[in-house]
Order: structure tokens, then C-alpha cells, then sequence
């Protein structure tokens, strides 16, 4: 079986490479690609969309739809896993570690048992525990404030250099997960809770179809960015550069809380209670 | 001037290739990963290096940048997840 | 003058590349193997992301010399970060209760005295 | 091997700051602008645009990034002193990077030498250190494992480093100059 697909994979991939061997060149002025609409994008984009990259023009602007519905397709997915994953039958886990703060004396309770509200001065660890590493922590201390910054330049930029939405998400999520990774999923869950994950992957959403639908409301075409000029009080061409701004951000939103999302209902196995 | 980052970058990427042995063959799942974190680190200088030869510095500084973070990130999170979840005690060991 | 200076950075910092490859390679153990992983790609990293700083900054105009400073922005991450990276491995390795790799008793506790 | 080391982990990991409470630092304070200074020249760095459009959104992104941030990373900060910290690490960095050199070089012997196997001798070792800020062990930790022959294993809070050596000579060597080094960048 495992012969066979080996067989079929290597078959397949033989298959792709005869295929490209029917593309054009690349770079080659005459293909397909470069004959329609690619002239004009070249040409007209920086003075239709005051954006100097032209992919980002390109991505959020001429071909918003493709781009506002790969965001509901990751959001779509992020719910999909979220109703996979997350476990909603209260279990109650076997036992509970609880640590005593000054002393670090751990308590072990069993069979679903808490402690009283009131115990400040113990807190609850992970029965599988890792102990508290310096080194990982210190860094990560130092390294999360750049990565963080790192992801809002790459949103704030995305008309300037690579990057954008999508990517600046990735990196603020990833910068999450970093810090669930070097503490626990408690005290993450406690900076950003799932609630407001879930929330917050629905409201990039609705930002860029919102910025669409107030275009449409104002006359103009759905995500038609000119639109705005007369609320952001700027000319249509700076509106449009300005709109892909808005839908960026949303973007951003979006592919951070459901990248954390996926990242809690994975490390945690769907309970919320322990994670990775 | 190109000639040199070029060849640099053909010899970083054998460089790379040599390390790949230790992540598909090295005989532990924490060799692998040691194998892979070295072809990170190289992946890093060698982003920059292709900026240089396609003289766009800026834009692929930018992609190193992002490169090394999430390297970073994937490094930690593996060797948590192995540490936590998956056990390595059943690892063989080698003498 | 900038161009040969560069050229010889760059290749000192692929010699420490190769070094760390074959360290890789040819090392006993999970350990040791970590030691030129650890330290010889982060020197490795050092050296050629200076030689493309200062050939970046031999243009000599603002971009490029703020793309110098983001490589050696760089580095500085790679710095905090590389070490911390080889922690986090060899304690996964230490509490999955791995055995390093030790030469036979005789010669090291004789070394040791001496 | 490690068995103390891990003994000792699991009595008594909290750090030794953590028994009182945390004290509770203002949210606009002394940290949160030092954050925020040094975000911005960051973003200045990363943008290279300075006109007031992207200058407004750095300065947006690094309010949030210091509001997120600024309270960890600075419990508790003095300006004076933590000005004159760094100036001793600035001054620690070089020597740290000499260090760099030398422990590589001797690697790199050892890594191209025929006889590699003969010479090398890899133990665990370890040794308590007197420094007892996170930071400068933190620090500590880092430099030993870029330096001669020697990765860190673990670090206790409690001050116990357990160190991987690869040969003799950087056994032996540990602690050594760099602890006191260290030492000396947070001593008051």
C-alpha cells in the first residue's frame, strides 16, 4: 500500500512537471497573463490607487471580492475547527495541581475538586508541568514587544513593502502563541479570552464587508473605496489608498484571532482547561 | 559584485543541503530538530542575500525579519510540544 | 576596498556555516551536536549579515542605510533568540531522560585531575 | 545526572521576587514611555517613511505595543539606575563578542580536527551561581552557551546552572571571568 502511494504520488508529480512544460516563459510579454489586464495594472494602478505596490493594489482593491471572500474562508474555517475541536460536555479533568506561592508546596485534588475563591495565595498550575524556565521566559520578554511590532508595521506598510494583512496577522498571532508557550494558556487565556478570539475573527469580517456595504450605501459600486472620499475628507484617489488601508486592518483582525483560536482549541485539545 | 553573493548563496544553499542529512536521517526527533534550526538560522542571511542579488535590499530585509520571528517561534513551540504532549521517552538511544 | 572587505566577511562567515553543518554531521551525540548548531551559526549569522550591512551601507543613501540597520537588527534578535532556541532543546532532551554521549572512564577522570 | 537539578525544580520553582505581591506600577508610568520611546525609534528604523500619516500610525502601534507590553517588561523601574544597567552591558558586549570569537575558533579546531572524537570529553556540570537577578541570569545563561564549549542546560531560579561541556578546557573554565562580568553589570 505504501509502495503504491509512493507510485502514484511520484506518477503525479511527473504529471505536474510535463505540465509546466506547456507554460509560458516567464517574464515572456505575449502570454496570456501579461496581455489583458496586467498592462493596465502596471501602468494605472499607481495613479488610480496612490499605492506604490502594485500586488497590494491589485489584492484589496481590483480584486477585493477574491480577497474579502478568502477572508471569510479563513473565517469560515476557524469556525469549522472551532466546532470540531472544542469539547463542550463538562468533564471534570482527574486531578487539579495547585501551587502555594511563597513556598511552592503543590497541592494535588482529585476528582474534579477546586480550591475556594478566596485563595489568593495558591495558583493553579498544569498537572503536567513543565517547571518555571527562566531563560525562555526572559527572552520571549524581550523578543514579544519587537515581534508585536514588528506585525503592526507589516499591516501599516503592506502598500509600501510586502506584507499586509494576512501576513501582519500571522505574525501578531504567532506573537500570541509565543507568549502562550513561554507562560501557560491560563494566563493567555486571561490577556485575550476565546470569547473575544471568536469575536474579534467575526469583526475583521465584518470590517471589510462593512467598508464595501458603506460604499454601496453612498452610491457607489460595493467596495468601490472612491466612495469614501466624502467621509474621510480626502480626494477619491487617496480614498482608495485609505480603504485599503480599512479592509487591511480588518483582514488583520481576522487572521490573528482565528490564527489564535485554532491555537487554543488544538493545545488544549478543545477543553481550555490545560495547554500545551 | 553579484558574482560574489551569488556564489555565496549557491554555496549556503550546499551548506543547507548538508544539514537537511541531520533532519531527515539524525536519529532522534531532537536531532531533526536541531537539523531544522540550523537550516532556519542559514534560511535568514541567506533571504538577504537574495535581496542583494536581486538588488532589493529593503523589501527582502523585511521577509528575514518575519523568517526569523516565526523560526523562532516554531523552534520553542516544538520542543515545547514534544517536552508536553507527545513524550520522548520512547525515543531510541543511541550509544 | 569596501567590496574586498566585504567579500572576506562573507566568506569567514560561510567557513563558521560549513563548520556548523559538518559539526552537525559529525558529532556523537544529541548534546554535543547542539554546541556547533548553537554557537557556530549565530557566529556564522554575525559575520555575513555585517558584510551585507556594509555593502548595503556603501550606497550611502537613507533607505539603504536604514536596510543596514534592520540587518543588524537582525542579528540582535538572532542573538537574544538562537541561544534560547538551544536551551529549549537540550532541556526537552534533558527531561526526556536522554544519556550523553561520554568518552570511557579511564582517560577523563585522569584528564580531570591533572 | 540530573536528578538534583530537577529535584530542586520542582520544590521550589517560583522566583524569588514572586513571593510578595507584584507591585501594582502605574499604566501611564516611567515604563510605559520608555517602551514607547524605544518602539518608536524601532518603527522609525522599520518604516523609513516619516511623513505625519505613517508617523500617526507608529505612534499608534507602539502605544499598543508599549500598553501590552510595558508593565512586564519593566516591573520595577528607576531611571538612573536602569540607565547606568545599561550602560554597563554596552560595555559588556564587546567583551562578550571577543568571547564569541575565541570559543568559536577553538569549535571550529575541534570540529575539522581528524582526531575529533579523541578530544572531545562531553559532560554535564554544574555550579551555583551568585547572581540573583533574572535578567543577569538570564544574561548569564545566554553567554555561556555562545561561548567556549559550553551550552546551558538549565537555570534554576534559584541560581543552580546545570552546563553542558564539550570538552576539558571549557569545564573547567565555567564559571569563571563571565560571572563576574555579569555580576558586576547589575550590582549596585
Amino acid at each position: 500500500m505504501k509502495r503504491f502511494a509512493l507510485l502514484a504520488v511520484l506518477l503525479f508529480g511527473a504529471l505536474l512537471v510535463y505540465g509546466t512544460t506547456d507554460f509560458p516563459d516567464w517574464g515572456d510579454p505575449s502570454s496570456p497573463a501579461a496581455t489583458h489586464v496586467s498592462p493596465h495594472y502596471i501602468r494605472h494602478s499607481l495613479e488610480e490607487t496612490a499605492v506604490p505596490n502594485i500586488v497590494t493594489a491589485v489584492l484589496a482593491d481590483y480584486r477585493g471580492y477574491d480577497t474579502m471572500f478568502e477572508t471569510s474562508v479563513i473565517f469560515t474555517a476557524g469556525l469549522a475547527c472551532f466546532f470540531l475541536l472544542r469539547v463542550f460536555a463538562r468533564k471534570a479533568p482527574d486531578s487539579r495541581l495547585y501551587r502555594h506561592r511563597a513556598t511552592g508546596i503543590t497541592l494535588r485534588i482529585e476528582q474534579g475538586g477546586r480550591l475556594p475563591e478566596g485563595a489568593r495565595e495558591f495558583e493553579r498550575i498544569d498537572s503536567q508541568w513543565v517547571p518555571y524556565d527562566l531563560i525562555i521566559r526572559t527572552a520571549c520578554r524581550l523578543v514579544l514587544p519587537f515581534i508585536q511590532l514588528f506585525a503592526l508595521y507589516v499591516v501599516a506598510h503592506g502598500h509600501h513593502s510586502p506584507g499586509g494583512g494576512f501576513q501582519g496577522g500571522v505574525i501578531f498571532g504567532a506573537a500570541v502563541i509565543l507568549y502562550a508557550i513561554s507562560h501557560d494558556l491560563r494566563s493567555t487565556l486571561q490577556m485575550l479570552p476565546e470569547r473575544r478570539t471568536v469575536l474579534m475573527s467575526a469583526g475583521g469580517v465584518l470590517i471589510y464587508a462593512g467598508t464595501g456595504l458603506i460604499c454601496l450605501l453612498l452610491g457607489a459600486q460595493f467596495l468601490d473605496y472612491a466612495a469614501l472620499a466624502g467621509i474621510l475628507g480626502v480626494d477619491p484617489i487617496m480614498a482608495r489608498s485609505h480603504g485599503i488601508f480599512i479592509v487591511e486592518i480588518g483582514v488583520a483582525i481576522a487572521v490573528m484571532a482565528v490564527m489564535v483560536s485554532l491555537y487554543y482549541n488544538l493545545a488544549s485539545v478543545g477543553r481550555f482547561d490545560e495547554g500545551l | 559584485m553579484d558574482i560574489v553573493f551569488l556564489s555565496a548563496a549557491v554555496f549556503l544553499a550546499l551548506v543547507m543541503a548538508l544539514t537537511l542529512y541531520r533532519a531527515i536521517a539524525g536519529p532522534t526527533v531532537l536531532d531533526r530538530m536541531i537539523g531544522v534550526n540550523a537550516i532556519g538560522s542559514k534560511t535568514t542571511a541567506m533571504l538577504v542575500l537574495i535581496g542583494l542579488i536581486y538588488h532589493k535590499v529593503d523589501m527582502f530585509v523585511d521577509i528575514a525579519i518575519a523568517y526569523a520571528c516565526l523560526n523562532f517561534i516554531a523552534v520553542l513551540a516544538a520542543s515545547r510540544y514534544f517536552q508536553k504532549k507527545k513524550g520522548l521517552y520512547d525515543e531510541p538511544q543511541e550509544e | 576596498m569596501l567590496d574586498i572587505l566585504v567579500t572576506l566577511l562573507l566568506i569567514l562567515g560561510l567557513v563558521f556555516f560549513l563548520g556548523g553543518s559538518i559539526g552537525i554531521l559529525r558529532y556523537p551525540d544529541f548534546y554535543s551536536r547542539l554546541h556547533p548548531a548553537g554557537k557556530l551559526d549565530s557566529l556564522g549569522l554575525l559575520l555575513t549579515m555585517s558584510a551585507m550591512a556594509l555593502y548595503t551601507v556603501g550606497q550611502w543613501n537613507l533607505g539603504a542605510v536604514l536596510a543596514a540597520v534592520k540587518i543588524m537588527l537582525i542579528v540582535v534578535f538572532v542573538f537574544i533568540t538562537s541561544p534560547t532556541a538551544t536551551h529549549a532543546i537540550v532541556d526537552a532532551g534533558v527531561r526526556a531522560g536522554m544519556r550523553p554521549w561520554t568518552r570511557s572512564k579511564e582517560g577523563s577522570e585522569h584528564d580531570l585531575a591533572a | 545526572m540530573n536528578d538534583s537539578s530537577q529535584m530542586e525544580t520542582t520544590c521550589a520553582s517560583s522566583p524569588p521576587g514572586s513571593v510578595k505581591e507584584p507591585v501594582k506600577s502605574r499604566r501611564f508610568g516611567l515604563a510605559f514611555w520608555l517602551t514607547f520611546a524605544i518602539s518608536m525609534a524601532t518603527w522609525m528604523v522599520l518604516s523609513g517613511l516619516f511623513d505625519v500619516f505613517h508617523l500617526t500610525l507608529g505612534v499608534i502601534g507602539c502605544a499598543i505595543v508599549a500598553d501590552l507590553n510595558a508593565r512586564a517588561m519593566w516591573p520595577d523601574v528607576k531611571l538612573g539606575h536602569t540607565l547606568r544597567q545599561w550602560r554597563r552591558f554596552v560595555a559588556y558586549v564587546p567583551w562578550l563578542l571577543w568571547q564569541v570569537w575565541l570559543a568559536n575558533l577553538h569549535l571550529l579546531r575541534l570540529t575539522f580536527h581528524p582526531r575529533m572524537m579523541q578530544l572531545i570529553n562531553p559532560r554535564i556540570v554544574s555550579f551555583k551561581s551568585r547572581i540573583h537577578n533574572q535578567m543577569g541570569m538570564f544574561i548569564l545563561a545566554n553567554s555561556i552557551t555562545l561561548t567556549p564549549g559550553t551550552v546551558t542546560v538549565f537555570a534554576s531560579v534559584m541560581g543552580r546552572f546545570t552546563v553542558h561541556a564539550i570538552d576539558d578546557a571549557s569545564a573547567r573554565a565555567l564559571p569563571g571571568e563571565m560571572e563576574d562580568r555579569v555580576a558586576k553589570i547589575f550590582e549596585d
